[in-house]
């Protein structure tokens, strides 16, 4: 089965190029959509073949490499010189991450059919979407930098794609070039990484620099720099402070998109990227704390900004931004495999809360306020369910999925070597502030009074798109048993799984298992009553007492009016980085240096120049005569000097 | 005194003056009388040289056919009298002047200065290379490829002067 | 004594008056004719020295410079023609196209 | 046999074809563009067999043809190509029908004249990129100049004859001076001992590495001047935007495609090998120049309101790449720019063709005036889309090989000493980004124009015959892009020996002149 790994990318890629090519002439949604997911659902049912093949053989025998073809190299062949293939790496990680994209991804193509339903972009967003689990793919089995880099450019190609997908609204053109910059600012450091590793160890193979870089000690300044321009790639592609700009913008894109692309899998890529180098970091401890720093920062600063969010899509989308800010928290406390775990569930639950405001907003007929639905309960049972599940996972509620991850990454951010107190709080809050914006959204969503015209008659979304809300919360549901801490009584078994590709990072951290100790259940209890209290604080104020909320805005109306601009982030970067850029360029160097000193000079020595020639042409009378004259006197001085050179 | 050397004085009198008039008469046609004047005395000169092909050749051509064109212009032209061309003296033509003398006055030194070793010349010879035949077997063999690319030439310049002295081009 | 000198001299002579003429007249006629005169003393020059040298090559040329002066003729007088045409005038001041 | 003579039969097709062209009747308009086209196209098909004659693996020219032509001073027709002039010889007779093709329609005035001095133009990037006699590469160099100009000059936009002027006098200041140093290379031949006057390049390498560095220095700072105002470097660049906006879409795809080329091939034909002690002495200044070249390209593209002028300062921003992988002086970095010399004649001369398919619809190159084009003209919206992502350098695509190679090279190169190259240089990576889809977010999306209507008419998408123009290039777009290596595999070679012997100077003892002035204040110190 191992063998067959290309074809896991190949059937995407034949789906993205059948369907650019022949769609338009196809006209046919439903054949359309069935060839969209099935070359998805072909590549999870080979992911899951793989799956079992590794499960049938020894941990070690897990790994496994395929080449395909050589890709860049310089060619020569002289030693150290540049060489990189197209070569697919099957391990523990990969496999789970590619049942992740497979998986999440085939149930949102089979959602978009009905969400789509009569757009005329239908063929084209289906061969998006394919490029980009092929792009993602590709991400998540490479088995260099390199070809991660592709991967890692065509997830932000097909997201500047799919949030520009109406392109005939202005905004989306907007913030999908937005996005797409804010990526490439994080590239840059991604590609000087890249180099850098290329220079530090030879090569940009994953077995290469990892073999290379196990028997360095920590500490050196280098890796510093590799960790941390990595590290800027990942605050660019997963959305952290200071880069998290574009996501909450990127919700211009159709829903699925944001789904797909903006919660379940891409903006997760950094957290794998970090997983996948995680002995590059366990080589830097400086740059693990800045990344658990950072990391409990966004967790913090977007939950507060969520609070306050009107539009059902951007609370999801600070939302996701908080949630891969307790991954990033997870990896630089090198809590490695709970940060995986928490992608794993948080791409159920998150997918599961965009598609079901997906359902909400086709129900609502594009309406995105929160404050103008209300009472959908009734009328979108299915939606209304599942949504519910999916916010008691993300609050953190046992025994939903993200109870057991998010409580995770809270014990390890306490108890770890590199973890403190002050993450764990900030972690804490972070969880308080969750439960609560959840819990705002489902009671103002769906409970309480209709808040909307009464010629609008809601109702349930098509098959297609209630069930994978239904999958989807199931494994919402059940997701997080696959990592039951040894403290519960469980085996824990995804950390387990993952061992394999943590260890090396862990031996150099020197990191062992803890026994169990009684302050993480009080910890768990914690984390659960403040899970509970975030929720019953939303229903009092959105429920029970209705008031409460607009007299909290207006007492504390400044800090309302901050949280709603979104800390007023994107004016700032405009004033500080946009505009002057675009000023500098248009007035000083465009005009001032390029027309006014470099073709002024030019021009002015023309001019001198012509100045001298209309100085020279009062000369030229114009008679020819005078020319003669001229001519003759020169004949009569040239014979003279010639007669007093002979003498 | 021999008679060669009166003729030849007398011939180069009548030329000089004749050139001198030329350049000198403010009316066109008085011109291209003295410049047949000129042209007859420099035929007188060349047979004083033993030249008589040429200077029969001198009288046909220029007197004959030179001079006629340039009269039938100037009728042609109407420029009997023409106050507009009054010709006065200028810094310019002072100047004009004075560089021609000086070119002049540098040649006479040149030729005054260098020895020249053919004071004498020999009449037999002289009248032998002056016959029809010798000058028409010069041209015929070893100027005869510039002599047919003179008629080349000559084409183009009547081609030429049609041309341009047709009144409009279609 | 007549010497070879002298008729260079003659033919310098002329040559010079040929060319102040060309130089001050301002009737394009005139100046033709000039022009017509300086060739003519050249014809003289090469007379003379075929005469002295005793070889015909010089009176070849005459033959050349004479076909040369004809064409020169018909051309320049037919510009004269056509410059008239034009301005009115062969004044050769006022013929100062020739600059820029 | 055919070996003898293929080279030459390449050179001269164009003129062969732009001869008949001559002849045609200039009243059948559409036999003169297919007599265009298809001498234009036998000559690329001619061109093929130079790919399949030339064997990668050998060092040194091939294919060689000579034949004297001033032999008292030893100047001959001499032709041959390495892995770099194929590759070069291979895009310009590429592009020149594509260019041809893709603007059918667009010329209509004395169209016989204009398929004449296309075809002329061909014979003279061909010849520059074959010749390997100096006094042979300079008269093509200037031959190709004069068929440029008329095209700029009689077939432009509003301007036209300034930037005709301009683009002239720029390049020929240039390579005056290059003359100047082609015929002191020749002298200094001759004054060695057995030494004789001699244009051929082979023999001059030899007499270039011998001499004095300063004497180096000048001659190459003359090579260097005529072949930075090609490339454009920075500052010397500003002919271009003006020539690209003026000239007619064929006159700027073969402009950006390949006479920009010209400049850095003679970097890597002449400047490094004859020049090598000066080259590496000037390598850091050059780099920086093309450090400055590419962000400064950048942003200057970024705010400007014109389309062509956009992609004009962009061929700024990324032929600094392909100056800073030559004077990298690593393979890699020579890799990448040949490769990158590539990928900008495709993705740039495309982007041309592209703005002038939209330009002859509408008549304005305002980006102003668009918006919402995608809706009216969908293919064109995905061929501009990936064309541009080329040129951004999408992984995937062309032009992320040679942007990462040059990066590589750079950061890793010993004569530059300092990674601040490359990480600068990658800022335009950013850049490139916000230009080439802020261009495209303000001309392809957004809604359509009320009416429909741009610059007064309306639009329709592509006809067959553009897209078959446009096919061609986007193949070779993604091929070089996934399959680097049949392109690689060409220039390796060349690269390779390049690098070798420039590292060959570097490393061996200090030229003779330094060296002097070393012992002169040796023996001062003495002396006290």
């Amino acid at each position: 089965m191992i063998a067959y790994t290309p074809l896991l990318v190949l059937f995407p890629l034949a789906g993205f190029l059948f369907l650019g090519l022949a769609g338009p002439r196809l006209r046919n949604e439903k054949l359309i959509g069935i060839i969209g997911s099935g070359m998805v659902g072909l590549s999870f049912a080979l992911a899951l073949g793989i799956l079992m093949q590794m499960l049938g053989s020894a941990p070690e025998e897990r790994k496994a490499v395929v080449e395909l073809f050589p890709w860049i190299s310089s060619f020569t062949g002289t030693m150290g010189s540049f060489s990189v293939s197209v070569a697919y790496q099957i391990d523990q990680l990969s496999i789970l991450m590619t049942l992740i994209v497979t998986g999440v991804g085939f149930l949102i193509h089979v959602y978009s059919i009905g969400y789509m339903h009569g757009d005329r972009g239908f063929w084209r967003f289906f061969s998006y979407l394919n490029l980009f689990i092929f792009a993602m793919l590709n991400l998540v089995l490479a088995d260099n930098f390199l070809l991660m880099f592709l991967g890692w450019e065509g997830v932000g190609l097909c997201s500047y794609l799919l949030i520009g997908f109406w392109y005939e609204k202005k905004f989306t053109g907007d913030a999908a070039k937005k996005a797409f910059v804010v990526n490439r600012i994080g590239d840059f450091g991604f590609i000087l990484a890249m180099l850098l590793i290329f220079v530090t160890f030879g090569s940009l193979r994953f077995d290469t620099v990892f073999a290379a870089a196990s028997i360095l000690s920590p500490g050196r300044t280098v890796m510093v720099w590799i960790t941390l321009l990595l590290f800027l790639g990942a605050t660019g592609k997963s959305a952290q402070i200071p880069l998290y700009v574009w996501l909450p913008d990127a919700m211009a894109g159709p829903t699925p998109v944001s789904a797909l692309i903006h919660a379940a899998t891409m903006v997760t890529a950094g957290v794998y990227m970090i997983a996948r180098c995680s002995l590059l970091y366990a080589l830097a401890p400086v740059s693990l704390e800045v990344v658990a720093s950072v990391g409990a920062a966004t967790a913090v600063f977007a939950a507060t900004i969520g609070l306050v969010q009107n539009d059902i899509k951007k609370v999801l989308a600070y939302s996701t931004i908080s949630q891969l800010g307790y991954m990033f928290l997870a990896m630089g406390v090198a809590a490695f495999g709970a940060g995986i775990f928490h992608l794993m569930t948080h791409a159920f639950f998150k997918a599961l809360l965009f598609l079901g405001s997906g359902a909400v907003i086709h129900a609502m007929h594009e309406e995105q306020d929160i404050q103008k639905m209300g009472g959908l309960k009734k009328h979108l049972p299915v939606t209304y369910w599942t949504f519910v599940v999916g916010a008691v996972a993300i609050a953190g509620i046992p025994p939903f999925a993200g109870f057991f991850s998010k409580d995770e990454i809270l014990w390890k951010a306490f108890s770890s070597d590199f973890g403190s107190w002050v993450l764990w709080l900030l972690g804490a809050l972070g969880a308080v502030m969750t439960a609560f914006y959840m819990g705002r959204l489902v009671f103002l969503t769906f409970e309480g009074k209709e808040r909307f015209g009464h010629d609008l008659h809601p109702h349930e979304a098509p098959k297609t798109m209630t069930v994978p809300l239904m999958i989807l919360a199931v494994l919402s549901a059940v997701g997080g048993f696959l990592g039951v801490p040894k403290s519960l009584l469980g085996s824990n078994a995804i950390e387990h799984w993952l061992e394999p590709i943590f260890d090396p990072a862990n031996h150099k951290l020197l990191i062992t298992e803890h026994d169990i100790v009684w302050s993480e259940y009080v910890l768990m209890a914690v984390s659960v009553a403040i899970a509970a209290g975030g929720i019953y604080v939303a229903w009092v104020m959105y429920l029970k007492r209705t008031g409460m909320a607009d007299r909290l805005a207006a007492r504390f109306s400044r800090i309302h009016r901050v949280l709603l601009n979104k800390y007023y982030v994107d004016e700032i970067y405009d004033a500080s980085v946009v505009n002057p850029i675009v000023t500098i360029s248009d007035e000083y160097l465009w005009k001032g240096v390029d027309t006014t000193i470099i073709d002024g000079s030019i021009n002015g020595s023309a001019r001198g120049i012509g100045a001298i020639g209309s100085a020279l042409r009062r000369i030229q009378t114009g008679v020819a005569q005078s020319y003669a004259v001229v001519f003759v006197g020169g004949i009569v001085l040239v014979v003279g000097w010639l007669l007093l050179q002979s003498h | 005194m021999t008679l060669e050397s009166i003729l030849f004085i007398v011939f180069a009198a009548v030329g000089l003056a004749s050139a001198l008039l030329l350049v000198t008469r403010r009316n066109p046609i008085i011109s291209a009388l003295y410049l047949i004047l000129n042209f007859f005395a420099l035929a007188g000169l060349y047979l004083t040289l033993h030249a008589q092909f040429i200077a029969v050749i001198q009288i046909l051509v220029y007197a004959g056919a030179i001079m006629v064109l340039f009269v039938f212009v100037i009728m042609l032209l109407n420029l009997r009298d023409e106050r507009s061309l009054r010709e006065g003296l200028s810094w310019k033509k002072v100047f004009a002047a004075g560089v021609s003398f000086g070119l002049l006055m540098e040649v006479i030194y040149i030729l005054m200065t260098s020895a020249s070793g053919m004071t004498e010349l020999l009449p037999a010879k002289a009248t032998e290379i002056g016959t029809v035949e010798a000058i028409g077997s010069r041209l015929f063999t070893r100027f005869l490829f510039p002599f047919e690319v003179t008629s080349v030439l000559l084409t183009a310049a009547i081609v030429g002067a049609i041309l341009l002295a047709k009144k409009k081009l279609d | 004594m007549v010497t070879l000198t002298s008729y260079l001299i003659l033919s310098a002579a002329m040559f010079i008056i040929g060319a102040t003429g060309v130089l001050v007249r301002r009737n394009a006629i005139i100046v033709f004719m000039s022009i017509e005169l300086m060739l003519n003393s050249v014809n003289l020059t090469l007379v003379a020295f075929s005469a002295f040298l005793g070889d015909s090559t010089g009176q070849a040329l005459v033959f050349f410079v004479m076909t040369v002066a004809a064409a020169e003729a018909a051309v320049g007088l037919a510009i004269v023609i056509a410059l008239f045409r034009r301005k009115q005038t062969v004044n050769l001041d006022e013929i100062n196209i020739l600059k820029w | 046999m055919i070996e003898n003579f293929i080279l030459t039969l390449t050179i001269f097709l164009p003129l062969a074809a732009g001869i008949v062209v001559l002849l045609l009747p200039s009243g059948n308009t559409r036999l003169i563009r297919m007599a265009g086209v298809a001498g234009s196209l036998v000559t690329f098909i001619v061109s093929l067999a130079l790919y399949v004659l030339f064997d990668p693996a050998r060092a040194g020219y091939q294919l060689v043809q000579h034949a004297d032509w001033i032999p008292s001073l030893n100047i001959s027709y001499l032709v041959g190509i390495d892995g770099l002039s194929l590759l070069l010889i291979l895009l310009t007779t590429f592009l020149t029908p594509l260019a041809l093709i893709g603007t059918w329609n667009s010329i209509t005035v004395r169209l016989k004249e204009y398929t004449v001095m296309v075809l002329l133009l061909e014979v003279g990037m061909i010849g520059v990129f074959a010749s390997l006699d100096l006094v042979l590469f300079y008269v093509f160099w200037e031959a190709m100049l004069i068929p440029m100009y008329f095209i700029i000059g009689i077939w432009g936009g509003q301007d036209r004859v300034y930037a005709a002027v301009k683009f002239f006098l720029f390049t020929l200041s240039g390579s005056l001076l290059m003359l100047v140093a082609i015929l002191s290379l020749g002298y200094f031949a001759s004054i060695v001992p057995n030494g004789h006057f001699t244009t051929n390049l082979v023999e001059l390498y030899q007499v270039g590495a011998s001499l004095p560095v300063n004497v180096q220095l000048w001659l190459f700072a003359a090579f260097a001047l005529s072949f930075a105002i090609k490339v454009p470097v920075f500052p010397l660049h500003t002919w271009l935007p003006d020539a690209h906006v003026q000239a007619p879409t064929a006159g700027s795809v073969i402009l950006a495609g390949v006479l920009l080329k010209m400049g850095t091939y003679g970097f890597i034909r002449f400047c490094l090998p004859l020049f090598p002690n000066a080259a590496i002495q000037s390598a850091p200044f050059f780099s920086v120049l093309a450090v400055i070249g590419i962000v400064y390209g950048a942003l200057v593209a970024m705010v400007q309101t014109d389309i062509k002028k956009l992609v004009a300062y962009s061929s700024v921003s990324h032929l600094g790449f392909v100056v800073l992988g030559i004077f990298s002086l690593t393979e890699e970095g020579m890799q990448g720019a040949i490769i990158q010399m590539v990928n900008h004649g495709l993705s740039t001369g495309a982007l041309f063709l592209l703005v002038g398919m939209i330009y002859d619809r509408t008549h304005t190159r305002e980006i102003k005036a668009y918006g919402g084009v995608a809706r009216l003209m969908p293919v064109y919206a995905a061929f501009l889309l990936i064309i541009s992502l080329s040129s951004i350098g999408l992984p995937g695509l062309n032009g992320f090989v040679g942007e990462f190679l040059v990066l590589l090279g750079a950061f890793r190169s010993v004569t530059l000493q300092s990674p601040a190259y490359a990480a600068v240089a990658g800022l335009g990576v950013i850049f490139s980004a916000v230009y080439l889809l802020w261009m495209y977010q303000r001309v392809m999306l957004g809604p359509v124009r009320e009416g429909g209507l741009y610059g007064g008419h309306k639009l329709t998408d592509l006809t067959k015959r553009e897209i078959a123009t446009l096919i061609p290039i986007v193949i070779f777009v993604a091929w070089i892009g996934v399959y680097p290596r049949t392109f690689l595999s060409q220039s390796a070679l060349v690269s390779k020996r390049t690098v070798e012997y420039l590292q060959g100077v570097q490393r061996s003892a200090p030229a003779p002149l330094t060296m002097r002035a070393a012992d002169g204040s040796m023996q001062e110190l003495r002396s006290r």
